[in-house]
């Protein structure tokens, strides 16, 4: 805490605050629970639409998916913790957004994971790597609730600095929402979960609010332990709870553990709270107010009830083999009362802690090195060898098969993967209902470093041309926004580019934020990450599409067609460039809204009228590898014709490939033309390589083996040497 | 020779499978039972070399692989050859 | 006739199983682990996931919930009972199936379907299929690889193998003993495998192999709900 | 009174862990490492009580649910309070 911070309380207590105030006031009001440098600029966002019921601000957003169904869904960071400690860092992460998720009365049914990490060629980052997977398995496997997709990516930058980021959804019936309020006084709050301990005290400041140097050992707070078991009993004792009614409000204990969730449900409530630390169940006994007022502790949650269902309660709790503690009750008059051994150790405005935090209009400036970046350009004259620049990107760990990833995930459970991780976006089915929800997640760190709003603006139409793609209509975006130091003015210029760029593709799409996190400080020794902003998009497949497009669905004797613009030739920021040419630079192109609204409309037509067995999108490695990726799950090989062999690695946006029988090409032809975007039939699948050729002549060809072993290779073989 | 290595998480650390086995072990009707603690127990076999040089390579092995030093703290035991059942 | 599923804290595969046995017509209903009368069901599913967190030993602690008396009960009845992955290692830790269950050889989780060759149809969970039948069904698991003293091992069920029925050490994703994917007792009532045949009884979700098996199931029930008695 | 449960893995059975930790080993460099194994300890508190009834019920503890006798073995020490650092 800075000293006018220090200042701003004294200001706000009329004295000079009690060790245990000072320790609330402090991880409330970190940069991770009060969005401090954020804040100002997150209310960019367009986040209304007539289908939101809660947008941003509480636990996870709320949609509504008719027939009295609601979606929630959240999506958090675990970054500094995973690079403390990979697996328990990552599991923590899992539990953390699923109690986001039940928080609300929902169900989890499916998560997603982001990771990223320094190359695979160091034994750190495969350390790193293998542990924050191991870590993501060994809980959501054991909580119960599927993994169904995401997304990994290598890159120098997170060398010293990890991204695990997690995504949750949940489904609920409309009746069963809850919020995170306090209630009427009266109201009984009850700690229901894992016994409290010295956890990661100051974890949210100290950890997430901070950046690594070499002293950073000597800053670590206890290492928090995952227990999946644990959160598994807390969830069904929770959904009990709910379908009983049982519960007035309930609040998660996340960072800053009871002083959040006592403080925030009460200034929701616009209430006070009397809260007696002697009932709080704890691991260790000698613990000070401070201590119990931080820890965070796991699998932990409030739950503000009525006094005449207090046994009800209690008796869910057993039930379920969850340990239950009375610890406080709502009073009137916003005060937040903290008593222990009798004493009165804190006694401050319930809402301060969450609403009076400082907020930090911190100064940004567009990068002095931009411009030569921009500028910065490859001589591309030379035609590359085709095939070996093929090889080369589909042996890159962040263009390779991730099997080696999704298949350590139970993506199954509950019997609604209909299309699982390995494909584009993923669709679950919601049963007892004609409902399919269509959830894909997106980020690219080159691109949003080379154009912080041009980059991100592209996620978001890439996610929702993903949900399309299984016959979706994207609905809502959540985002997670992982940033280097908010002191540095070009990082809070990358930071506000961003919330431009996600703001705009949303508005032009009229798809609501309704959540998001922020994560600052990504750094190590001064250097900052790329500006990582990953996107998920939920869509609503309603029918769900009883044959949703799928990669392995290509057949000999079947045509290729490229959808959406088809002539691009600028490689900025693409795999091409960074793993064949060994470049960085030059200006990523510009999305265009009203082509990514035919294109993502086209994609969904065809998808819902199973016109096409195949949909893939092109993105990164271009068309070379979107057309291998279909040839290695296909199973088949393809002859792909080209004029321009930057056509064929090039990333510009608004471009998908369809994959369909011969006598398809009308129905093709004609939806196309309808919806605006030009339709090329490029080629067509066959034999047992892929041929790219021009002028009817082959100028690359190699075989489709070759190009499976380097793809199936790329994470595999680097792992289990 | 053998070396043993005790592999202890440290005691500020949750340790959720103590906890669950406490559980197990009071619901046999062991209602004495105050705690559970599960640690590992690492014996490894190494071929001559002076016990010094061992000891130096053991606590190396601590260091990189055997214990997490963020979690967990270790202590090592020597055996020469046949000291040990 | 009623099978019982029964839900351990820590369970998490109870509900697909009451959902693809009713798909199949047969009944089925969730029970607590601490209750302690099975007396209406004429069969009974350990499902899947991690009882009491697996710690210790995966099913060493759900063997001593209360229901288990019961479990043990029916089995010596002759009632169908199975136990599906951690249900399995229930069985094993319960001594109600000979052998354990290791973690991984390559101490990692695999979730992916795999094939199975049907090695004996002498039992409640094979008894509709026919030998050397290949089923394409999901592993879920850590600890799937079965070890057993080979005089006892049971009589063997399944085997990993590929999709010809070809079983081989390059078939077998997980370290057991000849390939064994699931085993049945001397009677063939009480059987065990680490795959998920709930998991792949429609075709929206990839495939319908496992039907063959738990149609199996449901018709030993009901064959045994009809030898019994009638009850009070 | 505290108990120690030493819980061995008994040799015929795979020791899948041990295996992957030997590799570690090795390829850290650690040529002269010829075997791994690793095992758990489980330390149990118990409330008062005299030593052979302690012994006895520990005992019980380990042939129900601290060891499964198809895999493992075990051996019990017990310590008096105080006895131990
Ligand atoms: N960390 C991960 N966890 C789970 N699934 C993953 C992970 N990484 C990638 N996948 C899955 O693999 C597939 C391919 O990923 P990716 O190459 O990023 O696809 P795309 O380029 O189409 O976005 C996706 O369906 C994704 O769900
Ligand atoms: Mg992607």
């Amino acid at each position: 805490m800075t000293d006018d911070e220090f200042s701003s309380v004294v200001g706000l207590l009329g004295r000079e605050p009690k060790i245990a105030e000072l320790a609330m006031y402090s991880v409330m009001w970190s940069e991770h629970c009060s969005y401090k440098s954020s804040r100002p600029h997150l209310g960019r966002f367009p986040t209304e639409a007539p289908w939101v019921v809660v947008g941003p601000g509480e636990n996870a957003g709320v949609v509504d998916l008719g027939d009295g169904w609601l979606a929630a869904l959240r999506i958090e960071s675990h970054n500094h913790p995973s690079f403390v400690e990979p697996y328990q860092g990552a599991a923590t992460g899992v539990g953390g957004i699923l109690r986001d998720v039940f928080t609300m009365g929902a169900r989890p049914i499916a998560l997603w994971d982001q990771i990223r990490f320094g190359h695979l060629d160091d034994p750190h980052n495969r350390y790193l790597f293998s542990g924050v997977v191991a870590g993501i398995a060994g809980y959501g496997n054991a909580v119960g609730v599927p993994t169904v997709g995401g997304e990994v990516a290598f890159e120098d930058c997170y060398r010293g600095n990890p991204l695990v980021n997690v995504m949750c959804l949940g489904i609920l019936r409309a009746d069963q929402l809850v919020l995170g309020t306090a209630g009427e006084p009266g109201t009984i709050s009850v700690l229901l979960g894992s016994s409290t301990g010295r956890d990661g005290i100051g974890g949210a400041s100290v950890l997430a609010s901070a950046s690594f140097d070499e002293d950073s050992s000597a800053k670590r707070p206890a290492v928090q332990v995952g227990d999946p078991f644990q959160e598994k009993k807390l969830i069904e004792a929770c959904l009990e709870l709910y379908q009983k009614n049982l519960v007035v409000g309930i609040q998660d204990l996340g960072a800053a553990g009871l002083s959040c969730s006592t403080s925030e449900p009460a200034a929701r409530a616009g209430m006070g709270m009397d809260v007696d630390l002697d009932r709080v169940h704890v691991r260790e006994s000698d613990m000070t107010p401070g201590e119990l007022l931080m820890s965070e502790s796991q699998e932990r949650m409030m739950a503000f009830v009525h006094p005449d269902q207090l046994d009800e309660v209690l008796a869910v709790a057993e039930k379920w083999e969850v340990d239950a503690s009375v610890v406080g009750e709502v009073k009137p008059g916003g005060t937040l009362r903290v008593f222990k051994d009798g004493n009165l150790v804190a006694e401050v405005p319930a809402s301060s802690l969450s609403e009076d935090a400082p907020t930090y209009d911190r100064p940004y400036s567009e990068p002095s090195w931009l411009a030569d970046l921009w500028a910065s350009t490859t001589d591309s004259s030379q035609s590359p060898d085709i095939g070996t620049s093929l090889l080369t990107m589909l042996g890159d760990p962040s263009l390779g098969d991730p099997s080696w990833v999704y298949q350590q995930y139970d993506h199954m459970l509950f019997l609604n993967t209909v299309v699982g991780p390995g494909d584009n976006g993923n669709l679950l089915r919601i049963k007892g209902t004609t409902k399919g929800l269509a959830v894909s997640t997106d980020g690219n760190g080159r691109l949003c470093y080379l154009d912080p709003r041009r980059g991100a603006a592209r996620l978001v139409y890439e996610s929702a041309l993903n949900v399309a793609m299984v016959g979706a209509r994207p609905m809502a975006v959540v985002d997670n926004l992982n940033f280097g130091n908010p002191e540095k003015p070009e990082v809070m210029w990358q930071f506000t580019e961003t919330v431009e760029g996600i703001s705009q593709a949303c508005e032009s799409l009229e798809i609501p934020v309704i959540g998001g996190n922020v994560s600052f400080y990504n750094e190590t020794d001064g250097i900052d990450i790329y500006p990582t902003p990953i996107v998920g998009m939920l869509g609503l497949a309603d029918p769900l599409p009883d044959r949703p497009p799928r990669l392995e669905a290509g057949k000999a004797g079947m045509d290729v067609w490229l959808l959406g613009p088809r002539n691009g030739t600028n490689l900025a920021g693409s795999a091409f460039e960074k793993l064949v040419s060994g470049h960085l630079g030059g200006r990523p192109t510009d999305p265009h809204p009203s082509t990514a609204g035919a294109v993502i409309g086209l994609a969904r037509h065809l998808a819902v009228q199973g016109v096409a067995p195949v949909l893939h999108d092109v993105s990164e490695g271009g068309l070379a590898v979107a057309i291998a990726e279909i040839c290695i799950r296909s199973e088949v090989g393809a002859a792909i014709s080209f004029s321009d062999w930057h056509h064929l690695f090039c990333e510009d946006p608004h471009r998908f490939i369809a994959v369909a029988p011969p006598e398809a090409a009308a129905s093709i032809r004609a939806a196309a033309h309808g919806s605006g975007v030009a339709a090329t039939r490029i080629g067509s699948l066959g034999g047992s390589s892929i041929e790219f050729e021009r002028n009817d002549r082959i100028e690359g060809s190699i075989s489709l083996d070759a190009v499976a072993a380097a793809w199936r290779g790329a994470i595999r073989d680097r792992m289990d040497h | 020779m053998r070396a043993t290595v005790h592999v202890k998480r440290r005691s500020d650390i949750a340790d959720p499978a103590g906890t669950a086995v406490l559980r197990g072990v009071r619901d046999l009707g062991y209602s004495n039972v105050e705690s559970v603690r599960i640690d590992k127990i690492i014996t490894l076999e190494v071929g001559a070399t002076d016990p010094a040089r061992a000891r130096a390579d053991i606590e190396a092995m601590c260091e990189k692989l055997l214990a997490n030093p963020v979690m967990e703290d270790y202590e090592i035991v020597l055996e020469e050859d046949g000291d040990t059942a | 006739m009623t099978v019982a599923v029964v839900v351990f804290p820590g369970s998490n595969c109870e509900h697909d199983v009451v959902y693809a046995l009713r798909s199949l017509g047969c009944e089925a209903e969730l029970v607590w682990h601490r209750d302690v009368d099975l007396t209406a069901f004429d069969g009974v599913v350990l499902p899947g996931g991690f009882a009491h967190g697996d710690y210790l030993r995966t099913g060493a602690i759900a063997r001593f919930s209360p229901v288990m008396a019961e479990v043990r009960r029916m089995a010596d009845e002759g009632a169908p009972v199975l136990g599906i992955c951690n249900g399995f290692q229930i069985l094993t830790e319960a001594g109600l199936l000979p052998g354990v269950l290791l973690a991984n050889r390559d101490l990692r989780f695999i979730c992916r379907p795999v094939h199975l060759r049907v090695e004996s149809t002498e039992s409640i969970l094979t008894k509709m299929a026919t030998v050397g039948d290949v089923l394409e069904i999901p592993l879920n698991s850590y600890e799937g690889n079965y070890t057993a003293d080979p005089a006892e091992s049971g009589r063997v069920l399944l085997t990993y193998s590929d999709g010809a029925g070809k079983v081989s050490p390059a078939t077998n994703p997980n370290g057991s003993m000849d390939n064994i994917a699931g085993i049945a007792n001397g009677a063939g009532n009480v059987a065990g495998l680490m795959p998920h045949p709930e998991r792949a009884i429609e075709s929206i979700l990839g495939s319908t192999d496992g039907r063959v098996l738990l149609r199996s199931f449901a018709v030993s029930v009901a064959a045994f709900a009809e030898g019994r008695p009638a009850r009070v």
